[in-house]
């Protein structure tokens, strides 16, 4: 039962807000809900590594190292993204962009979507999982377009189209994997683990078809090239607690459905083919977002790029399948998922400090607001890759992985365009925050980012020292590698 | 270069003998120099007429300074002020400049006859006065413009030689 | 736990401590430059220990997740740990109440301070390529944030800050390269791998790990064409940390390149060392060339760190030809002459900054053009920049000269070592390291002579003050070290020795007189200081004697008997610069902007003239120019890529899907 | 430290020091020679100097130490070059500063003080002769440096006196095409250095042309006395370096008073020689523009590295 | 049933879903459009329906109806009323690629999805997996005119065809994937309907037509 509670947690909160509405007495509650499937999600994580992979619900929901360590990036972002949210609610309400109407679907949608979320991570079906990620799309879509300016219309109807479209070839690609799977000896459906066991029995011709289907498909979800396109759209128009969440870890459920089906590939086609879709996928992405970054004019996309470079290098680390790999990716995984929600909600706050989310219309920001701006700066080091944020061990171990693959030219041009990447990040942060800030005599109220700094700390106490966290790693890189 | 080295064969010493040393009324500082007198030239607004006699009083025909008289640069490397020309308003104060930037002992020397007494400048609108009303004159050079030779003269009293 | 290891556990302590301090207690300054200090002088001795035989291994694999660390400390290492704390004594006491300025005085950059300097101290103690290069870049992203302190008060900063995060990283990945393809091989990344593997490294990954090393140690010591941040980023930092950037960050440069070609690839084929010494060769020249050009002090001394550290890339590189031709003897005599000159170029070069924060301090100006006139009002700052600039510049008895006669003697013995490339390169590097010295004499002439010495030239100049007594005794720790060092190098030498057996055997022997060991040549610093003292002191009193007017008379200046002397009169340092920016016009092509304007009547009357100057970094307009411009132009041409269309991003995916479809139907 | 040593420590410095006033009087007087004149005598220098003492010592306002220690450094720094370089016994009296690249340094040092003390007076012509001074000795150092290396490559030292034996030992090795070279480039850095023609003229009035003589307007009586002395041990001590470095023989190989008789006189004849060939060549040259100046030292830089070349290449 | 029998009316349901497919390409005015929309969602409905016939699953005949109400019913009632907001664009006037050369295109696409299904095809060959072309090029074409119409509603209608490709591959390959994920893919393809529909009348409400290519505000 105990994996039931991450997905009905969530389900209760927004029964909570679905009554009682949000209120001054329940703005907390989201943020309580975190907390305990935070809780909850340290709880499996600790069980799962101790005693196994564990299943529930007659086997439609399992929980092996790699959901719990998923479950726990879904948590801890969770709870910086909804600890954020009363304090930013309330400002949009002030400001008069929101009502408490608004209010009460935001949180009401927010819950859903981290049920969908942790559904997705815990279903120990692929169809199931596809269920819960094209879920996510229709809870977000409303939270994207929450606004309702031309702007946030636009961009949520572009998600909606292109994720959808997306995930349909996801969905073609399960079916066809299904096909196989019914064909193969062994005859194990769509359940993740028993595919994975059973992989090498598939017919390699229909699961090519497959995997390029499903990885392509889920890629749309995870933002990587060539289906990114509403990424930056959505994240810059969503609200910023919407946008941390979608960012910090949207992407990353959605790319542990590739990872998933990474491992089928591996068993039935050997490690070569997902490698090099993957590998294109990650330096296409990685290409796009140098090429985009270069001259982005607004913050919120700039963030967003930055999160597709940053599922670019996941990608790249998943490619590359050996078990230091792995680990790095998904520690890459919490790593961004802590520093880009930490962004998202500072590039909120300056949007709602400055009334504009253009690079041009914020300058000097450190004058006016250094504590927020120093947040805002040092999660953008972390985004560069600099130590002591985790984003850095991350990175180090992939380059390792990726030199010890023997991938010298691809790692060596994946490097550069990251170096691309962290110039024009550092160049158009820079621009924000310093120099002096004249126009603005005296400095509006300056809001203490706790929240941030909590996020940020976490951040790079993982990036010093991960304590127990490699040890789930370890284990979840285990259900990730295939010893063929 | 070697047209040169001929013309030098050919003329060889274009310096005239030196004439007897003039009669010994040396003013009284310049016995400390003791043989080596470096003159610091000043216009205090001269014709030029001295000028060019001062420039052939250091030419090779009357070779000033074989007697160990010297034209410098600067008034602090100088022992004596050759100062030429009635004083002018606007050269009087940097004439007085002048003789301060000098080191003692020090001597002036007045050469020409507009140094000495205003000459044909006598009460001119621009005339400050001759060198003696700005800065004590030691030694003076009479003439409109004075021959070389007085100049050699003169100085060859400063150095004693 | 030994005195090494304890030192430096003591170092990290007392610098995390202090920066947790600076963050709540209220008298920040004092604290954080009392914690520096405390945690330079425990780096200083644990250093020492270390180049005195003392070593430790430490591994904490429970730190950096997936990679651990591991720390140990040999002599080589020892010494830079060494001389960064040392560094880091002077800095923390002259940081006292230079930070009490409002930009300084905020909580996060007093707190990154000292936590700047335990980075630099832990990075020659790592000893697995995880913990280099984690160290290495705590280091970057310290002085990063410590660059732009000051981005307040002058827009330069940001910009200064931008370029130093790009190139500081672009070293970093070249770094990150070179070293995991070394860790590819050896299977493990702590050093003692690699050092073993290094054997059986094919010469092709050993001279592709060596020249990336190169380029990223090169970029992060300044070295040419990598050099474009250095005098952007030193002079915009504020002053101590200029020093300790300048003094101590850059020389790490030097140890990872040291590190990686002598002790971890073990040596390596002639033209690894033959490009160490050209890049060596024109670092020095067209560094000191650029400062000889410069107006900007701190930039002044930005680019002589370009020139000093090339300089001891021609020592390094020489030590290298030297070693792959089996000569030790030499090879121990160049490195000697390298790492001297590090730890002379770290005293000086902290004094040299140390001293122009003072003036900037006292006046808010770095333009020499607008400063001048500081001795009678500034005088310890006058002297100790005056000692800084005779330390630079290579005059006997200054604390270059040694560094510089030993990397002399070394190209000079070069001869019977020489192959075809000793040969070649040998003449190069001594006219280089010959221009090279001459070409500081007339910059650091230029920066004392106009900056302190003669007439204020502004009014800032004119208002200025002496600083305050703890940066004065910051200045004072420097200006012992470097007196020391210029005089009696006998006292560091040994430890340098133990550091440079990386590469070669003891080269230097004697106390009062330095005996090359193997090879002849002599010098003997102390004795030249002594006999230059007796010969001034004895014609002093010779002069006494002889002269019979005692009087000394103060005078006005000659001023050719016009009106008084105005500062526009004076010589600037652009106008010093002048002619020998005439003589090397091709090679630093300034840009000379002349407008006349006339008067409406006729053309032939002059009504202003206008003249501007500029001295442009050549190497920067004609390589880093280019590069950003096609940046730019890919970000141009990359927004097509992103231009709203729904159609056209679905389409990106129906072509995708469409074309692997059609893959996956070709190759079956 | 031998006595030998010794001996040449004591006379050397007194004999430059002695000496080089009546080494420029006779330059001054062959010129004046030359000109038609009939020249102020070879021991005008020498009163001129015994002149200078006698007179007041200004202190310009607004100069600092640097302005009255200068003169003091510039002659001390020539004087232990007397000391040290081996002129008339080849052993030096200290001989671990008897280093090539110390005496050049040392040198450099002594006109270094005298730019500073140019620039601290303030004055244009000051800064004028000090930029225009710096950058001829930016230029002048590393020929020299270059020049010497040439030399000190295949004896395999950089001590004088180690150069001067060798070349003692094996006289052959003056005609080598790397000796040759490098007496070329010195004897043009020498000239550059001591401010002769074509580079400076010691005997100009016009400050515009001035290079040494403009940073030296301010000084007055002593000060200016140790200059004038200073910059005349400078162009004995290069001519001797210049003489002994290539011709060293007839220098005292053993301390005894006939060889240091013969190393004193070997000496006075060399020197003087060159002194009057430099004097001689002076007529024949006008001064170079200013700006043309670093072409003839880029030229003799070059002959330099060719020497160097030459005896790695040639060796 | 006959095997003859059955094979004709799988190849009649498949040529309906065909045929509908390529019509929706070729039509356009927009009520047409979803009128050759439901009737593929009928043909769906019949080729599930044929297949349970020819299973002899009662779980398959409901399915069967459950596409019929869904397919034929529900969703074109919702597109129908989201064109009824429309206004005048009731016609897909100017697409991106012309009629001419959609139907071109769909035609290589047929060509492509024939050849990419052959594994497939392979792996059991049956006269329901002889079909899966045809579910693979409606998903294609509905790709298609996903990227190269303009209007909203006509991106709404090629999303469902590709949907109903899906689904058409699916009842092909084998009798579906489970009910739970069957049920839950339904739910979800009808809530991203709904979605869209909804957004498609805030766009009128904030842009006042439905001119795709003119959202262009969120650009670099």
């Amino acid at each position: 039962m105990m994996l039931l509670v991450p997905v009905v947690l969530p389900l209760l909160g927004a029964l909570v807000y679905l009554l009682f509405g949000w209120r001054r007495a329940t703005a907390w509650v989201s943020a309580v809900s975190a907390g305990l499937l935070l809780a909850v999600a340290v709880t499996l994580a600790a069980g799962v590594t101790r005693s196994g992979p564990r299943t529930a619900m007659a086997g439609l929901l399992r929980a092996d190292a790699l959901s719990a360590y998923m479950l726990l990036v879904i948590a801890a972002v969770a709870v910086l993204a909804t600890a954020a949210t009363p304090a930013f609610l309330r400002t949009e309400i002030n400001a008069g962009r929101a009502t408490a109407r608004t209010g009460t679907r935001h949180s009401l949608l927010v819950q859903l979507f981290l049920a969908a979320m942790t559904l997705a991570v815990l279903a120990a079906n692929l169809g199931v999982v596809w269920v819960a990620i094209e879920a996510t799309t229709i809870v977000t879509a409303f939270l994207v377009g929450q606004r309702r300016t031309r702007a946030a219309v636009e961009a949520a109807w572009k998600y909606v189209v292109i994720c959808s479209a997306g995930i349909a070839l996801a969905l073609l690609g399960t079916i066809v994997l299904n096909f196989a799977s019914t064909h193969a000896p062994g005859a194990a459906g769509l359940d993740l683990a028993a595919l994975a066991a059973h992989a090498d029995g598939l017919d390699p011709g229909v699961t090519r078809i497959a995997v390029v289907l499903l990885i392509l498909g889920f890629g749309t979800k995870a933002g990587l090239a060539p289906l990114h396109a509403w990424l930056p759209d959505a994240h810059s128009q969503a609200p910023a607690p919407v946008s941390a969440l979608m960012s910090g870890v949207l992407l990353s459920v959605a790319f542990y459905a590739i990872l998933r089906v990474k491992v089928i590939a591996d068993g039935a086609l050997g490690t070569g083919f997902a490698r090099a879709a993957l590998l294109v996928m990650a330096l296409t992405s990685l290409a796009l977002a140098a090429a985009l970054l270069i001259g982005i004019r607004d913050y919120k996309r700039m963030l967003a790029y930055s999160s597709i470079e940053h599922l670019g290098l996941v990608a790249f680390g998943a490619a590359l399948g050996s078990p230091a790999a792995l680990a790095a990716a998904l520690l890459h995984v919490l790593g961004h998922g802590l520093a880009k929600a930490v962004l998202f909600l500072g590039a909120g706050q300056v949007l709602q400090l400055t009334g504009t989310s253009r690079v041009d219309g914020v300058r000097g920001l450190a004058s006016r607001h250094p504590a927020l701006a120093g947040c805002f700066g040092l999660g953008v080091l972390a985004l560069v890759g600099l130590p002591p944020f985790s984003l850095f061990a991350s990175e180090l171990g992939i380059a390792r992985a990726a030199f010890t693959a023997g991938l010298a030219w691809q790692t060596g041009l994946a490097l550069v365009l990251v170096l691309v990447i962290g110039a024009a990040l550092v160049n158009h942060t820079s621009r924000m925050l310093l120099g002096a800030a004249h126009d603005h005599p005296v400095p509006a109220a300056s809001p203490v980012p706790v929240v941030l700094l909590a996020g940020l700390m976490v951040c790079a106490a993982l990036g010093i020292a991960a304590g127990p966290v490699p040890v789930l790693l370890n284990s979840a890189t285990h259900t990730l590698v295939v010893t063929r | 270069m070697l047209r040169l080295w001929r013309k030098i064969r050919t003329v060889g010493r274009v310096a005239e003998p030196a004439p007897l040393p003039p009669a010994t009324d040396q003013p009284p500082a310049a016995a400390a120099l003791a043989g080596s007198v470096q003159i610091r030239h000043v216009d205090a607004g001269s014709c030029n007429g001295c000028e060019v006699e001062i420039g052939s009083a250091f030419g090779p025909v009357y070779d000033g300074e074989r007697y160990g008289a010297r034209l410098v640069a600067s008034p602090r490397h100088a022992d004596a002020l050759l100062v030429t020309g009635v004083v002018t308003r606007n050269m009087a104060e940097p004439l007085r400049r002048t003789f301060e930037a000098v080191p003692a002992p020090k001597l002036v020397v007045a050469v020409g006859d507009c140094a000495r007494n205003c000459g044909v400048f006598a009460g001119a609108y621009g005339v400050a006065g001759a060198v003696g009303d700005i800065v004590p004159v030691d030694l003076e050079i009479a003439g409109c413009p004075p021959r070389p030779e007085a100049i050699v003269d003169g100085l060859r009293k400063l150095t004693g030689r | 736990m030994n005195l090494a290891a304890t030192g430096l556990a003591c170092a990290v302590a007392i610098g995390v401590l202090t920066a947790l301090a600076a963050l709540v207690v209220p008298a920040r300054s004092a604290v954080v430059g009392v914690g520096t200090v405390l945690s330079g002088a425990a780096a200083m001795l644990a250093g020492c220990a270390a180049m005195s035989g003392v070593s430790f291994v430490v591994a904490l694999p429970a730190l950096l997740p997936l990679s651990g660390m591991l720390f140990t400390l040999d002599a080589l290492g020892g010494l830079f740990v060494a001389v960064t704390g040392a560094v880091a004594v002077a800095v923390g006491v002259y940081g006292i109440s230079y930070t009490r300025a409002p930009d300084l005085r905020a909580r996060g950059v007093q707190a990154v301070l000292p936590l700047f300097v335990v980075a630099m101290v832990l990075v020659p103690a790592a000893a697995s390529a995880g913990a280099f290069l984690v160290c290495w870049e705590l280091m970057a992203l310290f002085s990063l944030l410590l660059v732009v302190a000051e981005h307040r008060r002058r827009p330069e900063v940001a910009s200064a800050g931008r370029w130093y995060a790009v190139m500081t990283h672009l070293g970093f990945l070249s770094v990150l390269i070179g070293l995991m393809v070394f860790v590819a091989r050896a299977g493990d990344d702590s050093f003692s791998a690699l050092r073993d593997s290094a054997r059986h490294l094919s010469p092709l990954v050993a001279g592709v790990v060596f020249v990336l090393a190169l380029l990223g140690f090169a970029s992060k010591a300044g070295i040419v064409p990598l050099h474009a941040w250095l005098p952007r980023a030193h002079p915009e930092a504020p002053s101590h940390v200029s020093a300790l950037m300048s003094a101590a960050m850059v020389n790490l440069g030097v140890y990872g390149l040291v590190r990686v070609g002598f002790d971890l690839l073990g040596g390596g084929p002639v033209w690894w060392w033959l490009l160490v010494l050209v890049l060596g060769a024109v670092s020095a020249v067209y560094g000191i060339l650029q400062a000889a050009m410069s107006t900007d002090l701190k930039r002044l001394l930005g680019q002589s760190t370009t020139e000093n550290m090339g300089l001891v890339l021609v020592g390094v590189g020489a030590a290298g030809l030297f070693a792959s031709s089996g000569n030790r003897t030499l090879a121990g005599l160049a490195l000697v002459a390298a790492l001297l000159h590090v730890v002379g170029h770290a005293a000086f070069k902290t004094l040299l900054f140390l001293a122009a924060g003072s003036v900037l301090h006292a006046t808010g100006t770095r333009d020499l053009d607008e400063l001048g006139g500081l001795r009678p009002v500034m005088p310890v700052t006058t002297a100790a920049f005056g000692l800084g600039a005779l330390a630079a510049s290579a005059l006997p008895p200054g604390t270059a000269f040694v560094s510089e006669w030993l990397l002399l003697q070394a190209l000079i013995h070069g001869l019977p070592a020489s192959g075809v490339a000793a040969a070649v390169a040998m003449p190069v590097a001594v006219a280089a390291v010959a221009l090279t010295a001459g070409l500081a004499v007339a910059t650091f002439v230029k920066a004392f002579g106009v900056g302190f010495l003669a007439k204020p030239r502004s009014a800032a100049a004119a208002g200025a003050h002496e600083s305050p007594v703890t940066m004065l005794a910051g200045m004072g720790i420097a200006a012992v070290a470097c007196a020391v060092l210029a005089l009696a190098p006998a006292v560091v030498l040994p430890g340098i020795e133990a550091a440079a057996r990386v590469a070669g055997d003891p080269a230097v022997s004697g106390a009062v007189t330095l005996r090359l060991t193997g090879v002849t040549g002599a010098l003997s610093p102390v004795l030249l200081g002594l006999a230059l003292i007796v010969a001034v002191v004895a014609l002093a009193g010779v002069v006494r004697v002889v002269a019979t007017h005692r009087v000394r008379r103060e005078a006005r200046l000659w001023d050719c008997g016009g009106g008084p002397m105005s500062p526009r009169m004076e010589y600037t340092a652009t106008s010093f610069a002048e002619p020998l920016q005439r003589v090397f016009d091709d090679v630093v092509q300034p840009e000379l902007d002349v407008d006349v304007t006339h008067h409406e009547e006729s053309r032939y009357l002059v009504r202003a003239v206008e003249y501007r100057r500029k001295v442009p970094d050549r190497i920067e307009r004609r390589l880093y120019q280019p590069v950003l411009r096609f940046v730019a132009t890919c970000g141009e041409r990359g927004r097509v890529l992103a231009t709203g269309s729904v159609h056209r991003y679905l389409g990106y995916g129906f072509y995708t899907v469409c074309g692997l479809l059609l893959l996956l139907a070709v190759t079956r | 430290m031998s006595a030998l040593g010794v001996v040449g420590g004591i006379a050397q410095p007194v004999l430059i020091v002695a000496g080089s006033p009546l080494l420029v009087g006779v330059m001054r007087q062959v010129r004046a020679r030359l000109e038609g004149r009939a020249g102020a005598g070879v021991r005008q220098p020498w009163r001129d100097l015994r002149k200078l003492l006698r007179k007041e010592t200004i202190t310009p306002r607004g100069t600092s130490e640097v302005f009255r220690i200068a003169p003091l450094l510039l002659v001390a720094t020539s004087l232990v070059v007397a000391v040290v370089v081996p002129f008339v016994t080849t052993d030096s009296a200290i001989d671990p500063v008897a280093d090539l690249f110390a005496v050049v340094a040392l040198l450099a040092l002594g006109a270094v003080a005298l730019a500073l003390a140019g620039l601290d007076t303030g004055t244009a012509f000051g800064g004028m002769g000090a930029s225009r001074e710096m950058t001829i000795l930016a230029l002048v150092e590393p020929t020299l440096l270059v020049a010497i290396f040439a030399l000190s490559v295949r004896v395999g030292s950089t001590n004088l006196g180690a150069i001067v034996s060798s070349t003692l030992h094996d006289p052959a090795r003056v005609l080598s095409p790397a000796s040759l070279l490098a007496a070329v480039a010195l004897i043009v850095v020498i000239v550059a250095e001591t401010g002769r023609l074509p580079v400076d003229n010691p005997s100009t009035h016009l400050e515009l042309t001035m290079v040494h003589e403009a940073m030296v307007l301010e000084y007055a009586g002593p000060d200016l006395a140790l200059i004038e002395l200073a910059s005349a041990m400078r162009l004995s001590v290069f001519l001797g370096l210049l003489a002994n470095l290539f011709l060293p023989w007839g220098i005292a190989t053993a301390a005894t008073p006939a060889a240091l008789v013969v190393g004193v006189l070997a000496l006075v004849v060399k020197v003087g020689l060159l002194g009057v060939v430099l004097a001689a060549g002076e007529v024949f040259l006008a001064k170079l523009r200013l700006f043309r100046v670093p072409e003839l030292l880029a030229g003799s830089f070059l002959l330099a590295l060719l020497a160097v070349a030459a005896s790695y290449f040639l060796a | 049933m006959s095997e003859t029998l059955y094979v004709q009316l799988l190849d009649l349901a498949c040529g309906g879903l065909l045929l509908t497919a390529v019509l929706v390409l070729w039509r356009r005015e927009l009520a047409v459009i979803i009128r050759v929309f439901a009737v593929q969602g009928a043909a769906l409905a019949a080729l599930v329906a044929v297949l349970a016939t020819r299973e002899g699953s009662a779980e398959l005949w409901a399915v069967a109806v459950g596409v019929l109400v869904l397919r034929a019913g529900v969703l074109p009632h919702l597109l129908r009323r989201a064109l009824a907001g429309a206004g005048e664009a009731r016609r897909e006037t100017r697409p991106l690629v012309n009629v001419a050369a959609s139907l071109l295109a769909a035609a290589v696409l047929t060509l492509l999805a024939y050849a990419v299904s052959q594994p497939l095809v392979a792996l059991s060959p049956s006269a329901a997996t002889q079909a899966i072309p045809v579910g693979v090029t409606v998903v294609l074409i509905g790709f298609f005119v996903l990227v190269t119409r303009r209007r909203a509603l006509s991106q709404l209608v090629g999303f469902l065809l590709m949907d109903n490709g899906i689904t058409a591959v699916g009842f092909l390959t084998t009798a579906g994937v489970g009910l739970v994920v069957e049920l839950g893919v339904s739910l979800d393809v009808l809530l991203a309907v709904l979605v869209l529909q909804i957004l498609t009348s805030r766009m009128r409400e904030t842009f006042g037509d439905t001119d795709l290519d003119e959202l262009r505000e969120l650009r670099d």
